[in-house]
């Protein structure tokens, strides 16, 4: 057991799965001399060698292809796209082929496939490098969308990830990347794909949120709990698609309020299935409208900007506020 | 400093060896066993005549919409013809007579084409990838699983097929310099058509040649008179060696026509005149493969028309199957079988929905 | 005035700005000689000639970046995509640059096209031939989402969508297509992007939808309205976005009753931002669960089963029943 | 029938001039103005100096990430000196030397990469577009601009930079292809610096050279000595002309050297060695430059150190009004400013948040 940043989180899940999986293979831009531009696939290019971790062209769209390709062969490649922001070069071979392969050969061929990608702002970047668009994802059938919000549980997912039997989109968080230490176990760890999970137990408001938008969420509800003596259940999906809609439409039915946390442009955004299927699940038991706090109806700004883009812990409070007082 | 011409090989070449007089140039003539020279026959008259008939059952109305194959019979069966049976098959839209020849079923052709996802069922010792139908969209994934087959040490090689037009697209060029840059034992082979639906071969691209696309990626490429078995198997033959022989993939242009419409939609008065078909259905590739076999007595007119009772019976047997497999197909719930391995539990409740629903749904 | 099918009335609109605007320029495969394989641009290249009506090679992500180069300059592009199921190809150019540009350059260059492309199931057509991702486009900040529901609005729209200082993804029914005529008048007409309209007037629930559902949704209002007395407010979109959500936030006021029916698979899809400016536009009117009637969480099944992954007069009848009963 | 090579004319060639001792090819030497001469040596200084000054001012943690043009002076300077005012300039993310020759304003440049959309502004006179950062992806859009050009009987010409690392997208691909189809008055300058941040040219592409691509779409290609300032401009002064004379695009491929890091978060070391980057030191296109002026006598010792403080003068003046923008830069609302010539009423309503939000998002 040692404090891992998510970064060493994720490099050790894929040190244990190559270890212990020699149909694990890797590719990616700079993903093997350079250890990738975040050093997540640091070290291991030394020790399962060029034909397992593969630096490739700068090419998108193969090396989404290319993955697809090894996994109807068998194999379980785990692609990295250097930005979420780039990934659209290779947005068909994942709607058309990754999505699809299984249904098209009727379970003849499978994808198992994971494609890497940090996604987020908050690190003062360059244009398309602090996107959130996991909509885009999420709203394929036959993809699964996964974004972890913390060392441990990227690593225990991204385990399941790579032993998922189908193509998994897997976002992680520039802004989380570095930015703290948790205690990750050096034996195995998996979490399964599909299963939100219960942060924080309060009673009286719900918070929806995942990702890098976990920690302001924990913060207002701190906050809350501290000036107002509100207390609020934290649910962090993890899984995006397929959507686990178990313990946020139960805490809502408790709390009779909800809040939905989000980074992705507002409209069509997240918020707007989950707060579907509050409706569809909890809507008797609702007190109040039900609040979202996301990023705008704007490409994110330069990074000058960004924090404005980016809902924060005063933006949360004022939703959770605004539905208990409604 | 100096100005000066860089030379670029591999140089890139034209092969044609039964030319459509009927012409063999025997030097270059290819050494292929008798029986494997009928069943190349056999397999190209199949899908003639197989090709005629889901037009006239579209014409039935029983039937949608499909990318007929007349004329492109030989780069297909030529092409496909080298591969030894662990290879793998990388099909487009337009590639049923490569993939018959691979053993597909007839019948399973049928029903993709009625709208029966069943119809997606492939044998997996045939190692035929299913149809891909977004233009150049495969080439990836053929270039990424023949990199795993040698990843594993298979000696296995992966021969894919596309159109002219498929050149213009990204993945074209994505894909053929991975295999390249990583020696992936990948045959590409180009069915120059002509058309893609409307557009002609010389609005597709300004270059001479197809073939000489390879050479952007240091690739050996070849160009063919795609009608001419002969020289289709032969260069088939020595870019499949190549690969086996760990040397790296080859881009063939197969110069062929699409003698019948783009897909049943298709109205080709649109855009090209009768006469230009008529020129091109003299050199129709069954006939002159079929002059080929009858000058080498391989084929008699008895053994002729028995052949084509035999396929007529085939074809026959396969859409009597296929009716049957009509009738016996499962309900709509049957869109949810393989989205995943596993459903999740909201979309098991969209499935269930239908047979709630009752009747009319199952 | 006469009557029209949907494809002529575009053909109709399509004729009319090239003949009003010799900036408006037409590219995309198939669109020139072939007049389109709807044959949506028929007859064009005659008129306007091949700088004009441009028969492009076979490449997704150059029509639309070549067609945002050309509006850089002041032209007024109308690029095809052959269907929506082949534009993901150049999805990247759409989100990168043609969202972009305005914001990227301060206003200083501008990206006033139009893209093109038939949506949807219902022509017993070919995989990839029948998708309904309106949420790709709708949830990208900086492109707007149009959808027409018949003849006359869709030549109405498009003429708005050729004229729009902004980049446009103009979706077109191929099952309305050929579907029905409709009276379009010869002389010019326009109808605003961003605008919604009610269809029809009833007063006890309302739906909200647009496209190829409007038909639908119209069948089951009559047969509500003929079977049980259930008097139906009918609200077509006609943009997704930006979406207007006055009418139909209005009519939920109303009614306390809303029912979505989209052709897009149902998890993250359209019916998720709409119940969303509901909640919190309307909630305190709503007397019952909203519903939705969708698409499914699986690919478009291949034709003989289409018709039962759209939603049909049944599902839409059944679901207004429910919210009504709830 | 036969086999035989296939000429795919039009030829490849290497063009040197100026080479790293110094020594020029007088026949091959371009006669070009003293003026201009200068001018294009002031900018080279100009631009590595402002290199120099934006690494510094990014330890100092006052900017962000940005790429450093250091060693590609010449390959941009040189061909970008070839344009006329009206013509277009479509760069990547590592052409500021083109763009300062073109009139992009320092002050802006640093306002992008501080984080401020403002710096994005750009005079529209000034036919520079703006930077685009996925790799590649400007080709399409320069294709169709130029297009467009052509259509209106502009006379414009088109030049398009990007790196050796964008030839393995798609989109160069299909760029590449549409320009050659439609003869578009564009001029496709690659930056062949070795390296893709730490992918090497080799491993980028198997084609012995990257000229060669254009062979591909029947377009002409020349590669030249990138750090040579005369190579770069006779060849761009060539496909210039062909272009503007309506003979359509032609592809440069600069060989030159990233000096620098890929950006300032990048680190070199993990993939080439210290030995390597002193090698191209010796060819660092600046000096070879200024020796060549000097020789010519254009360039006298104090007109060098004059020159150097007229350029840290521009630059510090720069940095001025850089910091005094920063100052007035208005607050997070500006977000919201060129999203639509037309924002939407609720996308108002986003925007007038901040304002009630209040002082801390003002
Ligand atoms: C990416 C994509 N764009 C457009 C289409 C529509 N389409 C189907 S076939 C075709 C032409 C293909 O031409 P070619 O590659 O020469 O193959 P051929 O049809 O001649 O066999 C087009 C445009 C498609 N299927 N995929
Ligand atoms: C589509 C895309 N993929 C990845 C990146 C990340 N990235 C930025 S620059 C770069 C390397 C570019 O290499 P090259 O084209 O040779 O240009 P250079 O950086 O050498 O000037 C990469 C991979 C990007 N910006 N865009
Ligand atoms: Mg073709
Ligand atoms: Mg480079």
């Amino acid at each position: 057991m040692s404090k891992r940043t998510m970064i060493e989180a994720i490099n050790l899940a894929l040190h244990q799965e190559m270890e212990n999986d020699g149909d694990v293979i890797i590719l990616g831009e700079d993903v093997g001399v350079d250890g990738g531009v975040f050093r997540v696939t640091d070290g291991l290019l030394d020790s399962y060698g060029e034909e397992r971790v593969i630096d490739t062209p700068l090419a998108e769209s193969v090396i989404v292809g290319a993955a697809v390709g090894m996994a109807l062969y068998g194999l379980k490649p785990v692609a990295e796209m250097q930005f979420s922001g780039f990934s659209y070069m290779a947005f068909h071979q994942l709607e058309s082929h990754a999505a699809r392969m299984r249904g098209r050969s009727l379970g003849g061929f499978t994808v198992p496939m994971v494609v890497r990608m940090p996604y987020g702002g908050g690190v003062r970047a360059l244009e398309h490098h602090s996107e959130s668009r996991e909509v885009y994802y999420a709203h394929t059938p036959g993809l699964k969308m996964v974004i972890p919000s913390t060392p441990r549980n990227a690593r225990s997912l991204l385990v399941s990830a790579i032993r998922d039997p189908d193509p998994v989109v897997f976002f992680e968080s520039k802004a989380v990347y570095r930015a703290f230490r948790e205690e990750v176990p050096d034996d195995e760890e998996s979490f399964p794909i599909g299963q939100s999970r219960k942060v924080r137990e309060g009673g009286d408001v719900t918070m929806v949120t995942y990702g890098a938008m976990l920690q302001p969420a924990l913060e207002a509800a701190d906050q809350l709990e501290k000036e107002e003596g509100v207390k609020a259940d934290v649910i962090d999906l993890l899984t995006i698609s397929p959507l686990d809609d178990s313990l946020f439409t139960e805490s809502a039915r408790n709390t009779g309020h909800a809040v939905i946390i989000h980074e992705a442009p507002r409209s069509f955004g997240p918020a707007g299935e989950i707060m579907a299927r509050l409706i569809e699940k909890s809507f008797w038991y609702l007190e109040a409208p039900l609040e979202r706090v996301t990023g705008f109806d704007a490409p994110m700004p330069l990074y000058q900007r960004e924090e404005m883009y980016i809902p924060d812990t005063d933006r949360i409070v004022a939703a959770v506020k605004k539905t208990l007082n409604a | 400093m100096a100005r000066e011409t860089i030379d670029i090989a591999p140089s890139l070449e034209y092969l044609s060896i039964l030319d459509e007089d009927g012409e063999v140039d025997s030097d270059l003539e290819p050494d292929i066993d008798d029986d494997l020279l009928k069943d190349m026959y056999r397999c190209m008259l199949l899908s003639r005549r197989f090709d005629e008939r889901m037009l006239s059952l579209h014409g039935e109305g029983r039937m949608g919409t499909f990318a007929p194959i007349k004329g492109q019979e030989a780069s297909q069966v030529g092409a496909a013809a080298v591969l030894q049976e662990k290879d793998w098959l990388f099909p487009s839209f337009r590639e049923m007579a490569a993939e018959i020849w691979r053993g597909k079923k007839l019948e399973n052709i049928l029903l993709v084409y009625t709208g029966y996802n069943e119809g997606g069922e492939i044998p997996p010792e045939k190692h035929i990838l299913p149809v891909c139908i977004p233009v150049g969209s495969h080439l990836p994934y053929a270039a990424g699983m023949m990199y795993a087959a040698k990843f594993k040490k298979s000696e296995e090689v992966g021969m894919v097929f596309f159109g002219d037009g498929a050149t213009s697209e990204g993945d074209f060029h994505e894909a053929m310099n991975f295999a390249a840059v990583f020696q992936v034992p990948l045959v590409f082979v180009c069915q120059n058509n002509q058309w893609a639906i409307s557009v002609p071969r010389s609005r597709q691209s300004r270059s001479k040649t197809l073939a000489q696309k390879a050479l952007a990626y240091g690739m050996p490429g070849i160009q063919v008179d795609g009608n001419d078995m002969l020289a289709v198997y032969s260069a088939a033959g020595e870019a499949v060696e190549r690969a086996r022989s760990g040397d790296g993939p080859t881009m063939i242009e197969c110069v062929t026509y699409r003698m019948s419409v783009h897909t049943t939609a298709d109205d080709p008065r649109k855009y090209r005149s009768e006469d230009e078909e008529e020129q091109w259905s003299e050199k129709d590739p069954l006939d002159r493969f079929r002059n080929y076999l009858q000058k080498k007595e391989l084929l008699s007119d008895e053994k002729i028309s028995s052949l084509e009772e035999e396929v007529e019976k085939q074809i026959q047997d396969a859409v009597d199957s296929w009716e049957k497999r009509q009738e016996e197909a499962a309900g709509p719930a049957a869109m949810f079988d393989h989205v995943f391995a596993q459903l999740p539990s909201y979309t098991k409740e969209q499935r269930d929905s239908f047979k709630e629903e009752g009747s009319s749904h199952e």
